[in-house]
């Protein structure tokens, strides 16, 4: 049978390129349902046709297993990510980790703000938040912050250059030509940026959704990841 | 079909409370500007409610405050002629004649010829929009008219029309009136331009009804000169058709001796009502010779009203019917014009014009 | 123009005209009984009306459709009836997209035939109304007629907002290509992953295109209808 | 104020090519419904573009389409009054009267007089929506007045009022014309309306000019009387007061010989013109005695024109002045009413109303 | 109350209002040339005007929030002449907000005052002009009180749009608490984290509450204003 796979949108282009090839591979069609993880999340709540979810953080993963809307034995973390601050003056270029003195609101300016996604909503805001809180930067910057809705929109700010800097995915930091890495967070600063997927209770065909979800995390399915930037995932939690 | 009318109502200030009946025929409800007569009309098609009263065409009650009864409009059928032509702007003309017959069902009539009597078959493939003033009233004339209504409600209908296409309109009213039985009521400010066609007169002051009678009896009233205006007095008869001579003239007989009219469209032995305003009958006491005036009536004075001005108001007994003269105070007192005294009124043949004459009806005649 | 948009782009615009196509169509006799409710009737509750079909408006697209999702999921109390009784389901569906689209734009539907009728001269109804029209025969016949430039005005209106409808959308129905992935919710998908703005852009272009052809269609209805009722 | 107009447009049909002057005064545009009245008046207003022509005013050019002018509407200083009255609906009546005053700053006449004259005081802190239609009209011609227009153009104004509000508002307007000179261009089907105010008159038909000229020409040519309609053929005669009586008469001379009429406002030595109506006249081979008509004079008969009917026209000779008389062919035979022949017009004195009494200018006489 | 709505909410609440009510009030004068221009004016141009205006109606409102951005951004063409002439910045804050909703908002604003010009009775607007009115006058003395109904429905659509506007805010000038955060930011925020829910429907109901008075207000002035008019 088909497969109907709810994706986070920001996983979009890497899950678009791993559906063709599991096609390829099975001749089992990937309908790709991309929208927010919560949007998601709630959908799959209300009854939504998914086979597999696969979300941008674990808070709602968790969420839809308290529900019983997950089989739990089938989640697994298929991949992980890193924060950077990305920058739009190509000079700001630096692979250096962000620290504790590093002087973001120097490097701001007088007038120019931090694009964020929403710190307390949106999981790259979340970790964001973890992070400079972390590095005891946050009281300084929290009035200094451009949140947007999510993490694509932080970054369209830096790439306008409507903001100097932003502190994203590294995998979209990759993906923007506009935008340069200034630094990078450590992974000890927040919560590690896992993407959990696993099998929706109600799947129509829950074997063909649990073997699609442990090809995930095969080394076809990490070759291609790894291409968009993603790291492979650390050990289950 | 007859109409009785009994309603009140406050119009902010303008107190409305007026009773009346209009029998079959031609009622004409006849009042100043401002005077109610549009309010009396709205109320009796339905759409001014008064605060109480009754309104009932024959046998059917369309209003009742005491019984609960407000038959909605659009079940009265009564046709309305508003004082605005109120054409329905996205039709053609023969849409909005034909629209009863389209939303009803009614109408039996050939709108055609309606049409043609009207004047407006060559628009009818128009759109209301570029229609003169005249002919604008004139299709909203028909749009009622094809409605077949039990009673035509006119308000001020031909205002905007020119003498000759009233003197058409009017004459056909009549015939449908006669045809039909359809009763009217007629609501106007001119009087000359009814008076004929009127089987009953109301009239209407300040909302209140100061006087309602037969033609004969409120035209001929010398108290009811000042309230219809000198030039609208005047005498309502009734004549039989006697002849009809080759020079155009036709003979009538009325109960005063013989007038001569300019021919009339109806046969030998039919009954017709003429019309003779007071000011144009001139009194004399013997009886002139030589004169273009081919009317020549033996009277008797029954009263003489004298007013403010130079003028005075005789009205006259010929035969059983009752005229009325103006003329100035210095030419009553020449001539000695008193009560009882025998003279002549001269009328011309031709101020009884053809559209004056209106084929009657037994009724209030 | 195939390499230009996807198949999967095209399969976007498709659903997203047919959406909006029903979307404006099945919510217009609503919208005309509502704008007509409110512009000429008197009853209780014309108020309660008045707020609900004015809601879409004021709340967050997300939020309509997230209560759109607890009346009419499958699990939502309407929702289920609906599958119950009439086998009828919209979540998840193309159907469900029209329902958002058309609830999203029926504040805007209604207010413009509502105020065409406000406009009407109730002179011309009285009018019908002596000539032996019934209440209703009034509105098919005089009424309507004369409404037909807010009409058309209101229909445009509430498809061009059914183009761009996205957030209730995508919260309701979702984003499921071929049933529920309208052209916003492609543009959107597109926006989500780096590089996505050129896609996007021609999405973008396209409802641009469908929005004026809409609208340029409108225009020439509404004026041919205004010259039939007022002259050239 | 003269006002040239020479217009040509095509209205889907109706061709109007209409070309006249008209003098200072009071010109009357007459013609039938549909004649294009309207069009014409919407022209010179600037509401209607012609397609080829010009307007003038005095040197004043409004419209010339060789000379590429079209003076835009708010600059044509012209008073309309609308055959519908337009009233602003979201103002009250006061507001109305003001609003040219608000608008342009013209207008040093006091609404209140003008509200006063008629009669419209009660109504000036109301809307306007619950007027009575000869009220808004009222409204609608102190609005107009009210603008200080060079010139007033009036559609049919008077359609909608009864009588005595006529008869009070048309000496106004000659007054006012009077004392400012105020031109005025006035539509009308009723000549009788106004025919004693016109110094011009201007006959249209299918939306040409038929006839234009000094109102005792065109009303006392008897080839216009099929185009008036025979109840406003008559004629109009200069005349001065001579004498006021204390029985409520005035005595007027005219070339001809003395007229008497109820009480005129205006002093002895006034020039005056007076309207005498061909079917008022009665036409007689021997001076009559004994009749209540007081004014009976000599005439000498100029033509008769024999219809289809069986009426004729009868133009006499009155000393400089011309009569019309309408008479059955019957009398005209029986009293040998032939060219040349020597006669006696005999008028009813009530027959010239006081309504048919203007004070006359220079301009037109 | 405090209790129930935090101090951030209450200012999300302000914030809201006070953008609502500039973006309608700057748009009005707008929405009128633009209304009459569409229904009166004969140009060159008349139609691309009239798609330009309906055009955030058919975008996603992320894509209006986006070329907003690239627009009036602090480096985009038209915000950094006004930064530089005016020194006037709508990027981050709450003038851009405003700006936003404003466009977001101006295709009902037009097509509720387009649809009461149209209605508009040009026999009068003659009589004015005979009068001594010139265009200005007749527009600002006849029209204009005329038309009261159509722009108070206007604007408490444009207001009701601003009140519920998110997309296009939060993309041009992001989400920062007492500037640029608004009542359907704030939810936003809320329901991206499981059982926010509870906080997101108490500001919706704060913001039904607002648009309910926002339209009790516009219905009693209209109805005042249409009595006025047209009697009782
Ligand atoms: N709704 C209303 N509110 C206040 N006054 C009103 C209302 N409707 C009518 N009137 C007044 O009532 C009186 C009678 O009006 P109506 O229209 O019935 O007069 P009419 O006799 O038809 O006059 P006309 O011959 O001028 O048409 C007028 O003075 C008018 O101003
Ligand atoms: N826009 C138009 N398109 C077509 N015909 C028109 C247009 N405007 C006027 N007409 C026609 O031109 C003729 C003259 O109309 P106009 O209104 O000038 O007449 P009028 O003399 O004022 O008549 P009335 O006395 O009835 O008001 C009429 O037959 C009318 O139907
Ligand atoms: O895809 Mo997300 O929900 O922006 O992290
Ligand atoms: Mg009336
Ligand atoms: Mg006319």
């Amino acid at each position: 049978a088909d497969l109907t796979v709810f994706a986070a949108a920001s996983l979009g282009d890497a899950m678009g390129e791993l559906a063709t090839v599991w096609e390829g591979e099975t001749g089992q069609a990937v309908t790709l349902v991309l929208a927010g993880s919560s949007t998601l999340a709630r959908q799959i709540d209300a009854g939504a046709p998914a086979d597999v979810f696969v979300s941008a953080n674990e808070t709602w993963m968790d969420w839809l297993a308290e529900r019983d809307r997950l089989q739990a034995e089938s989640r697994v973390d298929i991949a992980s990510n890193r924060l950077v601050l990305v920058a739009h003056d190509p000079g700001a270029a630096s692979q250096t980790e962000v620290t504790a003195q590093t002087d973001i609101l120097a490097a701001l300016g007088p007038t120019g703000r931090l694009a964020i996604a929403l710190p307390e909503a949106v999981p790259a805001g979340i970790y964001a938040k973890a992070a400079l809180t972390d590095l005891g930067l946050w009281n300084a910057l929290s009035t200094r912050l451009a949140p947007t809705d999510n993490v694509r929109a932080a970054l369209a700010l830096v790439a306008l250059g409507e903001a100097p800097l932003g502190a994203v995915y590294a995998t979209d930091a990759l993906a923007e030509p506009r935008v340069v890495v200034a630094g990078v967070f450590s992974a000890q600063s927040h919560p590690p940026i896992r993407y959990p997927a696993a099998v929706v209770t109600d799947a129509a065909d829950p074997a063909a959704a649990g073997d699609f979800v442990t090809w995930l995390s095969g080394n076809t399915a990490q070759e291609v990841l790894g291409r968009y930037g993603f790291l492979r995932a650390g050990p289950a939690q | 079909m007859s109409l009785t009318v009994d309603i009140r109502r406050d119009l902010g200030g303008f107190d409305l409370h007026t009773t009346f009946d209009a029998p079959e025929g031609v009622t004409v409800l006849f009042g100043r500007s401002g005077s109610g007569k549009t309010s009396v009309v709205k109320s009796i098609a339905g759409l001014l409610t008064p605060q109480q009263g009754r309104i009932a065409l024959d046998g059917r009650v369309l209003f009742d405050t005491a019984a609960r009864i407000d038959v909605p409009v659009h079940k009265r059928r009564l046709g309305y002629v508003f004082q605005d032509s109120r054409l329905f702007p996205h039709l053609t003309v023969r849409d909005n004649l034909c629209y009863a017959a389209r939303v009803s069902g009614r109408g039996s009539r050939d709108p055609k010829e309606v049409a043609a009597l009207l004047g407006i078959s060559h628009l009818l493939d128009r759109r209301t929009h570029a229609l003169s003033g005249g002919e604008a009233q004139r299709v909203a004339i028909g749009r009622a008219l094809l409605s077949e209504p039990d009673m035509l409600l006119m308000d001020e209908p031909l205002a905007s029309l020119d003498g000759p296409r009233k003197a058409e309109i009017l004459p056909y009213l009549e015939t449908l009136r006669r045809e039909t039985g359809l009763s009217i009521l007629y609501v106007t400010h001119n009087m000359a331009e009814v008076a004929r066609l009127a089987t009953h007169i109301v009239l209407i002051d300040e909302g209140r009804v100061v006087r309602s009678g037969a033609p004969d009896e409120v035209l001929t009233d010398p108290d009811m000169v000042r309230m219809l205006g000198i030039r609208d007095a005047g005498a309502v008869l009734s004549a039989t058709v006697a002849a009809h001579h080759p020079d155009g003239l036709s003979a009538l007989s009325i109960s005063a001796g013989q007038l001569l009219l300019p021919a009339v469209e109806a046969p030998v032995g039919a009954k017709l009502r003429v019309r003779i305003l007071a000011q144009d009958v001139i009194l004399a006491r013997t009886r002139p010779e030589d004169l273009s005036a081919l009317n020549i009536l033996p009277v008797r004075v029954l009263a003489v009203r004298r007013g403010e001005g130079p003028g005075v108001v005789v009205q006259l007994q010929a035969g059983q019917d009752r005229l009325l003269a103006r003329i100035t105070r210095r030419s009553a007192d020449r001539l000695d014009i008193v009560d009882g005294a025998e003279c002549y009124a001269v009328m011309k043949s031709v101020a009884v014009s053809q559209t004056d004459i209106a084929v009657g009806l037994q009724t209030g005649l | 123009m195939t390499t230009w948009l996807g198949p999967e782009e095209w399969q976007a615009v498709a659903l997203s005209l047919k959406v909006s196509f029903w979307a404006t169509l099945l919510s217009l006799p609503f919208g005309l009984l509502c704008a007509h409710a409110l512009a000429r009737w008197r009853f209780l509750g014309r108020d309660v009306l008045n707020w609900l079909v004015h809601l879409p408006l004021v709340l967050p697209p997300v939020v309509t459709g997230y209560l759109l999702l607890l009346g009419f999921g499958r699990q939502g109390p309407i929702g289920s009836v609906l599958d119950d009784l009439f086998g009828i389901t919209l979540a998840f569906q193309w159907t469900g997209a029209a329902l958002a689209a058309a609830i999203m734009a029926f504040p805007l539907m209604v207010r413009a035939i509502r105020l065409a009728i406000e406009a009407v001269d109730p002179k011309l109804e009285e009018a019908a109304a002596t000539l032996g029209a019934s209440r209703i025969k009034v509105f098919v016949t005089v009424t309507l007629p004369l409404i037909v430039p807010g009409i058309i005005a209101g229909a445009v209106l509430a498809f061009a907002k059914a183009m761009g409808e996205f957030g209730a959308t995508i919260t309701f129905v979702s984003n499921i290509p071929g049933e529920t992935r309208t052209v916003p919710s492609a543009i959107y998908a597109f926006l989500q992953v780096p590089g996505g703005e050129t896609g996007a852009m021609r999405l973008v272009m396209v409802s641009v295109a469908i929005a004026i052809g809409a609208l340029i269609l409108s225009e020439f209805l509404s004026r041919r209808v205004a010259q039939r009722i007022s002259g050239s």
